[in-house]
């Protein structure tokens, strides 16, 4: 029955700063807006859509998304009201998408309505997309935590350029969700009440929501599963062994899931060598002096003792891939091969292929030693990753630099900065990457030809290997134009293997899952990777 | 104090360094504080090369040992040698506090003389002073951080241009006060009659400085030097955890303090020794301090 | 005393503005970037539609204008308008901060109280064991009491709070469970009850925080306690037949009190930023957690906003150190 | 009076020893101790400074313990107003503290430091009352304002309410007596209550002391080391030296018939005002002890070598918004005279008349407004800092305390050697040896070269200061208070040295001094100044002997003479408060005109403020 279980206490470790995920794409934002205001359709933890205000997912199959791939069409159930009492109307739909494609905006969820034409109201509940051109995938508007459908009413002043303006709307959404705003205090706590309105007479279980933010993640993980102050915590990214002795506590339990986050090695095929001029320099134009030799890139691969590096960094929210594209399971290629660490078959490579040692211990080819310089951002796990990985490199005679930068300087994106991940001025960089929802299309198609940073483009672009193969790009192609699913699935473990174990362009490490805890006396929690992972709060109960 | 008969105190002559020898040997804290302070210099400085184990070798086999005979403080989380990472770590902390401090001692001697001498430029330097001050430090050390590191990292290797870094961010957030304090003393001794007798035998500005203002404002600003070191030590680990300082991979008490706060009750005796460390250097600095103002004072030492 | 205040306060604007335009300068020229948190998957033209949003595509010295005529000019309009219930700010643009997207002041505003609660009463505790002490060292110096003062007091200085934070979670929280650790901003005191789960919340950061009040001010106390103790006048006090009790509480402390009180007004600014670790370890939230945050999103009106706040308190009890102290010493006469 | 008992004493110490704790072991700060203070009677404690004056006064408060010091022997017995004799040696301090204050009262030296600065006069004064005599508030404030009626201050209603910064020294000391008196305490110990202050001012206080001691018969322990005051002051002597009682006895006896060695000392070296009368020029003193001195007079040239002409000096005083200069302090107006080769020119007058401000602006250590000043027929206003500098060598200067004016950190040699560096005139052996003559000269052993300043004591101090400002050879030497922070026997050998080496190296000097007596002894020609002017000006005998403006008068009638026959009485004593010298910006004051009464005696005539 609604309210009958009483409070609950959530923490996540970063603070919202906003609930309108439309004007801020931290995840911090988008989960606890989740609990607010909801989208036409979400993925469940399989990766699966499930309709949410929608009737039903529109497909090909139902007539819902056109035969040409150009147009989706939407039907919302009837009977829906916001929580104050008026009625969700296509109108709503409509202008949830004008909101966030209005040119001065600076919609942080754009990208969601990529390729939108138009968007045209049919009917009070039916709404529908035209794309510009076919789209195989066409759930980007209305569809996940990152598009959730936000009130005409309430926001019709706040077009534009007046977006930030409208503080009252962005700190207390009206929704349709299971909760609503009693107060927000920004980048601190949020205090929620269940929405009387709320489509299921019988949820949510509970009647007030307390969302607390800030603190780091040991304070949220002993916050539930040692003192029990919290009923759930977001994201605990502490050693593996902190949190398992906090999870003696015996007041919670920590659980875990996997989405598409592979925490991966770069390698630069281009020459990053300050040596050369500023236009030549981690350009297609110098190719690199020996990361282009794809055995000195096996060989560093096989170096590398993946589940060590599960087990120091990652624990529980990590395991070893080999694979860009991890999951969801019907994509992800059955690449095992990396898995095994092989020191004596790297060096017995090297050796094959010409690379001796050197007086030093380091192995050159023709005066060219493979001295690398390996960056990432700062960050304790990636550091001792940096640490553990020079250290094995140097066991197969590579010389290893280690870099670290500041996060917010390496993800800039600042084409003044010598320093972004994008202008790689390094011979191997390591980060995380995922794909947003279940769909590699768009993640896979980063790596063609022509797509890499370089001066010509302020160093913007996404191909940060500077990787080129036209059969690459074929597979693209093709991939755009296959509604199949079975053939996408083919064709994008295809375009996985080819960047990963076929020319190790791209060598990943780990798998990162999430791991998040809650109170032994919180029940219906399933964590979901694909989509908020406050998605089914209306289902959340007490147990005893 | 003066005799009718004239008869002279026989004390044997010594050296104005030796009267403060010989005072600072009669404070017992001082010499205690001494001694510490040498021995963690000299174990931080000469130990890694007695020790086998490098500050960065790993031993994945052996990692989150407690105390042993191989190693004595246990190992980290990959298997590093925790006396070889203290030792390292010792090593960054007391150069950055050493140099942090020496930096902050001779900006801040420096504008508090000359804006104590030259009464012309009291008020432009004070009022820069007040400036400095009134200079938020958190967002200027970020933004030094990232303007300065990388032309400094390319010209003197990442892991000495970051040590310049911090050194000078914490430098030049930090010698104000002693600047107000040289200030005062030496506006002070700028009364005292000696200054205007020596003007009056033709002692040039820069003689004045040197002979008569320096000597004289030397305790106070040798208190600030043994505070400097203790500040710039923990103003560093604070950076550290503020993801401000040194990269996580470069050992200092700081970090390995806060690394092995995550640790606390898994392995509590990780962060007794880094705790150790900065508070025994600390307190031993502190206490050679003490007894350095009352070596320096020339009141107390002419009793 | 009064020209002399006057005098200070104008010399103070061009000063303030000066650190302003320092400030601006300081984090135009820092290359961090306040989309470098949006996560990879928002394409690049998307990010620099954001980043124009943002104002980002304005020259600089117009930003700087546009900040100064919204923090001096529109947002002591808004305080205005609030008091006294006009609508001079009324469709005014106000400083906004690029994460939040609403009014800087607001969120200070917001975030005053816990930040007085806490970080305020650390300092009152703090200043209020460290005076006795000090008193109690410099009288009986060289004591057992002021020799362990003296040690605790220095290791208490020496010991950073993210380790002294931690440790009493350890200790209180987890081990023992007397106390919560996350702090409760929106806990409303209102009866006996409340009031005691208030205290219970804010004992441990206040005394984290206060360990390096007292070790500070405590040894300003002792030392200003010792320089008077000596003082001719204590000896006419006791010739007079007062008891110890009257020379040194009243005839010695208020004397040694006129450092140590403009020590302690010139340090009060410093504890708005200063706890930005403890608010960190306790999810206090205050307003050093809110500059942290706001340095590591880059939001630079908030960075700006808050940065020049701490300096115009800075140089605003500067100046009350200064008048306090012409107050407190009767012998000082400004003009 | 009240009477005691058979005895009749009100205190007597017996055989009192108190010794300190230091580091460097126990120290003895008073040996063997036995005098006794009768009702009504003034005894005198007289001896060179650390001789153990105040400890053992501070004993019989029981105020020793404070600083360190422990009574190890001896016995303090006191009369208490109730209760009989008491032995203060082995009373608690709790009952102590029912006697200081109460029945035993204490005037301390310093009066600038002796009072609390941060509490009003009146709240500081009525403390003890309300304590001791259980008085209310304004019972206790009524008294106070009785109280500072007594001690003759000017409007005391007001002062009740000031805080001590706000009164000049001599009321502030006044203000410490009417605390001592305020429980009517029946034994006063006075701690050198005048040493710090100006001769007129001791004056008055000296003449208030003696009258508050005949109107309320309290018996008095005055502590001095001057012998003239004693002289003023004292029933009985008691002489101390080293820790130790040397001699006791009546006034009389101890001036006239001294007995130990070291109270012939003492008196010798005193110099008396009138020592002089009848000569023209100075010689040195005869001291006790030194019996192969040769005593001759120092007739110096008539060849002038320093002339100074409408010499204006003033300090500019800032104020307002905008720290404008909105007046002016006239430390020095319009002061002309000349000084010859080989002869002394003293300048006297009370703290604050511009003293030493003539002195500094002669060497332009501070910049005279205008003027001229002729120096060995170089105008050193005109000169540039280049030639100034060069200019200095010639003139040089000693200053008033040889604690302050020496480099706390430097070797007295490199401190000696320091004008031959800067000007280059020595350097090396010849440098060492030029100080060694020097050393030899001021009469200092040689193996003090290599000490520091703390190592000495006060008149060896200022021996190297006279060292250094001989290293030069300097003409002409300022000496400004010289010798005024030096215990008289020191004091004596210091102006013996000083007229030693004019009489040999033909230097002159401008001497500064307040104390009359001294310069008489060492003057060819004085100053009398006041306000900033000199008032009187001409050769030492017209202006010793027929003093003719008022304030010369004044002044001469204030100075306290070290004899008992000639004891001065309050009457006598009539001081105007001394005007300010700030005057707004634009003020003129006129120039100085003078009559001369004899040849080269001239008194101002124009209106000198007094
Ligand atoms: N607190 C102290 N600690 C150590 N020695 C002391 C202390 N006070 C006084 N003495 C010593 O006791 C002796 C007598 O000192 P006292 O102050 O009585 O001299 P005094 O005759 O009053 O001299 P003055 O004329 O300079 O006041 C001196 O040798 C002095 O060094
Ligand atoms: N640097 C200065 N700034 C402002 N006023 C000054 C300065 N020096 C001296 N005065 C003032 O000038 C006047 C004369 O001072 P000066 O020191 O010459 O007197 P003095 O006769 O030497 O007195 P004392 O006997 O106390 O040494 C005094 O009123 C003094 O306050
Ligand atoms: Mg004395
Ligand atoms: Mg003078
Ligand atoms: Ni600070």
């Amino acid at each position: 029955e609604r309210g009958s279980d009483g409070h609950v206490n959530i923490i996540y470790w970063q603070a919202p700063s906003i609930l309108n995920p439309y004007l801020s794409s931290g995840t911090k934002d988008i989960e606890s807006a989740s609990l607010v205001i909801e989208p036409l359709g979400r993925y469940d933890p399989n990766g699966a859509l499930v309709p949410y205000l929608a009737e039903e997912i529109p497909t090909v199959a139902n007539g819902g998304v056109s035969e040409d791939l150009k147009s989706i069409t939407w039907k919302i159930k009837s009977g829906l009201v916001w929580s104050d009492g008026t009625p969700v109307t296509a109108t709503d739909a409509k202008f949830t998408a004008d909101y966030c494609m209005h040119p001065e905006g600076g919609c942080a969820q754009l990208a969601k309505f990529e390729g939108v034409e138009s968007v045209e109201v049919i009917d009070d509940l039916t709404v529908k997309v035209n794309f510009s051109e076919a789209k195989p995938n066409p759930y980007g508007p209305f569809m996940g935590g990152q598009s959730p459908i936000i009130q005409a009413a309430q926001f019709a002043d706040c077009l534009g350029a007046k977006a930030p303006e409208c503080t009252d709307a962005n700190f207390n959404p009206i929704g349709t969700g299971p909760f609503v705003v009693d107060e927000f205090k920004t980048n601190d706590v949020i205090s929620l009440s269940a929405n009387p309105n709320y489509r299921d007479a019988a949820k949510p279980a509970f009647a007030t929501v307390t969302f607390k933010g800030g603190g780091d993640a040991t304070a949220a993980g002993r916050a539930v599963l040692e003192t029990g102050e919290f009923d759930y915590a977001w994201n605990l990214q502490l050693a593996p062994d902190v949190l398992a002795k906090m999870a003696e506590g015996g007041k919670g339990t920590p659980i875990a899931a996997f989405g598409s986050l592979v925490e991966r090695l770069e390698m630069n095929m281009t020459n990053p060598s300050p040596d050369l001029d500023a236009d030549t320099r981690a350009t297609v134009a110098a190719p690199h002096p020996f990361l282009s030799d794809i055995n000195v890139r096996k060989a560093l691969s096989m170096a590398i003792d993946r589940n060590l590096l599960v087990e120091i960094g990652y624990g529980q929210a990590g395991r070893p891939t080999c694979n860009l594209v991890p999951g969801p399971a019907v994509y992800a290629s059955d690449n095992t091969d990396c898995l095994t660490q092989d020191i004596a078959g790297a060096n017995a490579l090297l050796d094959e292929a010409g690379w001796v040692k050197g007086a030093d211990g380091v192995r050159a080819k023709d005066g060219v030693r493979i001295s690398i310089l390996y960056q990432t951002s700062t960050n304790a796990v990636r550091q001792d990753f940096q640490a553990l990985i020079k250290q094995w490199w140097s066991e197969i005679g590579v010389e290893t630099e280690l870099r670290n930068l500041n996060a917010s300087v390496f993800f800039g994106g600042d084409p003044g900065s010598p320093d972004t991940f994008q202008k790689f001025y390094a011979d191997v960089e390591m980060y995380a990457n995922n794909f947003d929802g279940t769909d590699p299309q768009a993640y896979l198609s980063m790596y063609r030809c022509g797509n890499e940073p370089k001066p010509s483009s302020q160093w913007q672009g996404e191909n940060i290997n500077r990787f080129c193969d036209p059969a690459y790009d074929a597979l693209i192609d093709e991939l755009g134009q296959t509604s199949d699913l079975e053939k996408r699935y083919e064709l994008s473990k295809k375009m996985n293997d080819m960047l990963t174990k076929d020319s190790f362009t791209i060598l990943p490490l780990v798998d990162r899952g999430r791991v998040s805890a809650h109170a032994n006396s919180l029940g219906g929690v399933i964590l979901n990777t694909w989509d908020s992972e406050l998605w089914n709060i209306a289902d959340w109960h007490r147990v005893n | 104090m003066t005799d009718t008969t004239n008869t002279e105190p026989t004390k044997p002559h010594r050296s104005q360094w030796a009267d403060v020898w010989d005072q600072l040997k009669a404070h017992k804290g001082a010499m205690a504080g001494g001694v510490i302070f040498i021995v963690i210099v000299l174990g931080v400085f000469i130990g890694p090369w007695l020790w086998p184990y490098d500050a960065t070798f790993i031993d994945i086999r052996a990692r989150n040992q407690g105390p042993s005979f191989a190693h004595p403080f246990g190992t980290d989380q990959l298997g590093r040698d925790t006396l070889a990472r203290m030792m390292a770590g010792g090593q960054t902390s007391i150069a950055v506090g050493l140099t942090a401090m020496l930096l902050a001692l001779s900006l801040g001697s420096f504008v508090g003389i000359t804006a104590g001498f030259f009464k012309r430029l009291d008020g432009p330097l004070m009022r820069l002073t007040d400036l400095f001050l009134a200079l938020p430090i958190l967002p200027l050390l970020l933004v030094m951080m990232l303007l300065f590191r990388d032309p400094l990292s390319s010209a003197v290797g990442p892991e000495r241009g970051i040590f310049i870094l911090i050194v000078i961010a914490i430098g030049i957030t930090s010698w104000m006060p002693t600047a107000r304090i040289v200030r005062g003393d030496v506006l002070a001794l700028k009364e005292r009659e000696f200054i205007l007798a020596a003007r009056s035998i033709g002692t040039s500005n820069s003689n004045m400085i040197k002979r008569h203002i320096l000597p004289n404002v030397l305790s106070p600003i040798m208190v600030s030097a043994t505070l400097g070191i203790a500040n710039a030590i923990i103003t560093e680990s604070a950076l550290s955890f503020l993801g401000l300082g040194f990269p996580p991979d470069f050992p200092t008490w700081g970090r390995l303090l806060n690394d092995a706060t995550q640790y606390l009750q898994d392995y509590p005796e990780r962060v007794f020794w880094p705790g150790l460390a900065i508070s025994l250097t600390v307190l031993s600095v502190n206490y050679l301090g003490d007894g350095l103002r009352d070596a320096l004072d020339p009141r107390i030492r002419g009793r | 005393m009064l020209t002399f205040t006057i005098r200070r306060l104008i010399l103070a604007v061009p000063t303030l503005l000066f650190i302003s335009l320092v400030i601006f300068l300081l984090l135009e020229l820092a290359p961090g970037d306040p989309m470098a948190q949006v996560p990879l998957t928002v394409p690049p033209e998307v990010k620099e539609k954001m980043r124009l949003a943002l104002g980002l595509g304005e020259p600089m010295h117009i930003r700087f204008w546009k900040w100064l005529v919204q923090f001096f000019w529109v947002e002591p309009q808004v305080l205005f308008d609030h008091y006294f219930g006009t609508a001079y700010a009324e469709g005014k643009l106000r400083v906004i901060s690029w994460q939040t997207r609403s009014p800087v002041m607001d969120v200070v505003v917001e975030r005053l109280p816990q930040t007085l609660w806490v970080v305020g009463m650390s300092y009152v505790v703090g200043i209020l064991i460290a005076i006795p002490i000090g008193i109690y060292s410099a009288y009986r110096q060289y004591s057992v009491f002021d020799q362990a003062g003296t040690f605790i007091t220095m290791i208490g200085y020496s010991i950073p709070p993210f380790f002294t934070g931690p440790l009493v979670i350890v200790i209180f929280s987890v081990q023992l469970g007397w106390f919560p650790f996350i702090y409760d901003t929106t806990h409303v005191v209102n009866d006996w009850d409340s009031f005691v789960y208030q205290l219970r919340q804010m004992i441990m950061p206040v005394m984290v925080l206060a360990m390096q009040t007292t070790a500070q001010i405590s040894r300003y106390m002792r030392a200003s306690m010792l320089d008077n103790l000596n003082q001719d006048y204590v000896r006419t006090a006791r010739a007079k037949g007062l008891s110890e009790r009257v020379v040194v509480v009243v005839h010695v402390l208020r004397n040694s009190m006129i450092p140590v009180v403009t020590v302690i007004a010139l340090g009060l600014p410093a504890i708005f930023g200063g706890a930005i670790i403890t608010e960190q370890v306790f999810s206090v939230n205050g307003i050093g957690a809110q500059l942290i945050g706001a340095i590591q999103a880059n939001d630079l009106p908030t960075v700006q906003t808050l940065t020049f706040m701490f300096a115009f308190l800075i140089v605003f009890f500067n100046l009350i150190a200064d008048v306090l102290y012409g107050i407190l010493d009767p012998r000082i006469r400004y003009d | 009076m009240l009477d005691g008992d058979a005895r009749g004493a009100i205190a007597s110490i017996e055989n009192l020893r108190v010794e300190f704790q230091t580091k460097d072991g126990p120290v003895v700060g008073v040996e063997d101790v036995s005098f006794q203070v009768n009702p009504g009677e003034t005894v005198c404690i007289v001896g060179e400074s650390g001789s153990g004056k105040s400890v053992s006064s501070l004993s019989l408060m029981r105020l020793v313990e404070f600083g360190g010091g422990k009574i190890a022997g001896g016995r303090l017995l006191f009369d208490r107003r109730e209760g009989g004799e008491t032995d203060i040696a082995k009373t608690e301090q709790g009952l102590m503290r029912t006697i200081r204050g109460n029945e035993i009262g204490m005037i301390f030296q310093e009066p600038m430091t002796a009072l609390n600065p941060v509490f009003t006069v009146g709240r500081q004064l009525t403390e003890g009352l309300r304590l001791h005599k259980k008085m209310s508030k304004d019972a206790a404030e009524a008294r106070a304002l009785e109280l500072l009626r007594q001690v003759r201050i000017p409007e005391p209603e007001r002062r009740l309410k000031q805080y001590p910064h706000e009164l000049s020294g001599g009321m502030r000391q006044r203000v410490v007596i009417a605390m001592a008196m305020a429980c009517e305490p029946r034994l006063l110990i006075a701690d050198e209550p005048t040493t710090a202050l100006d001769v007129t001012i001791q004056a008055e206080i000296l003449a208030l002391m003696d009258r508050l001691k005949r109107e309320t018969g309290t018996a008095v322990m005055f502590i001095t080391h001057d012998m003239a005051v004693v002289a003023q002051m004292a029933d009985r002597v008691v002489v101390m030296f080293r820790g130790n009682k040397v001699e006791e006895g009546t006034v009389k006896e101890i001036f006239e018939n001294p007995t130990h060695d070291y109270t012939k000392a003492l008196l010798a070296a005193v110099p008396k005002l009138g020592d002089m009368t009848g000569t023209d020029i100075p010689s040195p003193m005869k001291l006790f002890g030194q019996d192969d001195q040769k005593i001759e007079p120092i007739p110096g040239t008539d060849e002038p070598i320093l002339e100074v002409k409408n010499l204006i000096t003033r300090f500019p005083v800032q104020g307002g918004l905008l720290r404008r200069t909105v007046a002016n302090v006239h430390a020095v107006e319009d002061l002309s005279f000349t000084v010859n080769k080989g002869q002394t020119l003293s300048l006297v007058g009370e703290s604050g008349c511009g003293k030493s401000t003539a002195g500094r602006s002669l060497l332009r250590l501070v910049e005279p407004q205008s003027g001229h000043v002729m120096f060995d027929g170089k105008d050193v206003m005109a000169l540039n800092a280049r030639e100034m500098h060069a200019a200095r060598q010639d003139m040089q200067m000693i200053f008033q305390d040889p604690f302050a004016s020496l480099n706390p950190q430097m070797k007295l040699m490199d401190q000696v050697a320091e004008p031959m560096r800067n000007y280059g005139t020595h350097t090396g052996d010849e440098m060492r040896a030029r100080v060694e003559m020097l050393f030899d000269r001021v009469e200092l052993p040689r193996a003090f070269m290599n000490r520091y300043p703390h190592e000495l004591s006060g008149g060896q101090r200022q021996r190297i200061a006279i060292a250094r400002a001989l290293a030069l050879n300097p003409k002409l030497i300022v000496s400004d208070e010289a010798v005024s922070a030096l215990d008289v026997s020191v004091q004596a050998q210091v102006l013996n040295l000083m007229m030693e080496l004019q009489a040999e190296l033909g230097i002159s000097f401008v001497f500064i001094s307040h104390d009359m007596a001294v310069v008489e002894r060492v003057s060819h020609h004085v100053g009398v100044m006041y306000l900033g002017r000199i008032v009187e000006l001409g050769p030492r005998r017209a202006v010793f002997e027929d003093p003719q403006h008022p304030y010369t008068q004044a002044l001469m009638k204030a100075v306290p003479i070290a004899d008992p026959n000639q004891r001065k009485s309050e009457k006598d004593l009539n001081f105007k408060p001394i005007p300010s010298p700030i005057h707004p910006v634009g003020y003129e004051a006129g120039p100085s005109e003078y009559k001369e009464v004899s040849p080269g005696h001239k008194v101002l005539i124009s209106d000198s403020g007094y």
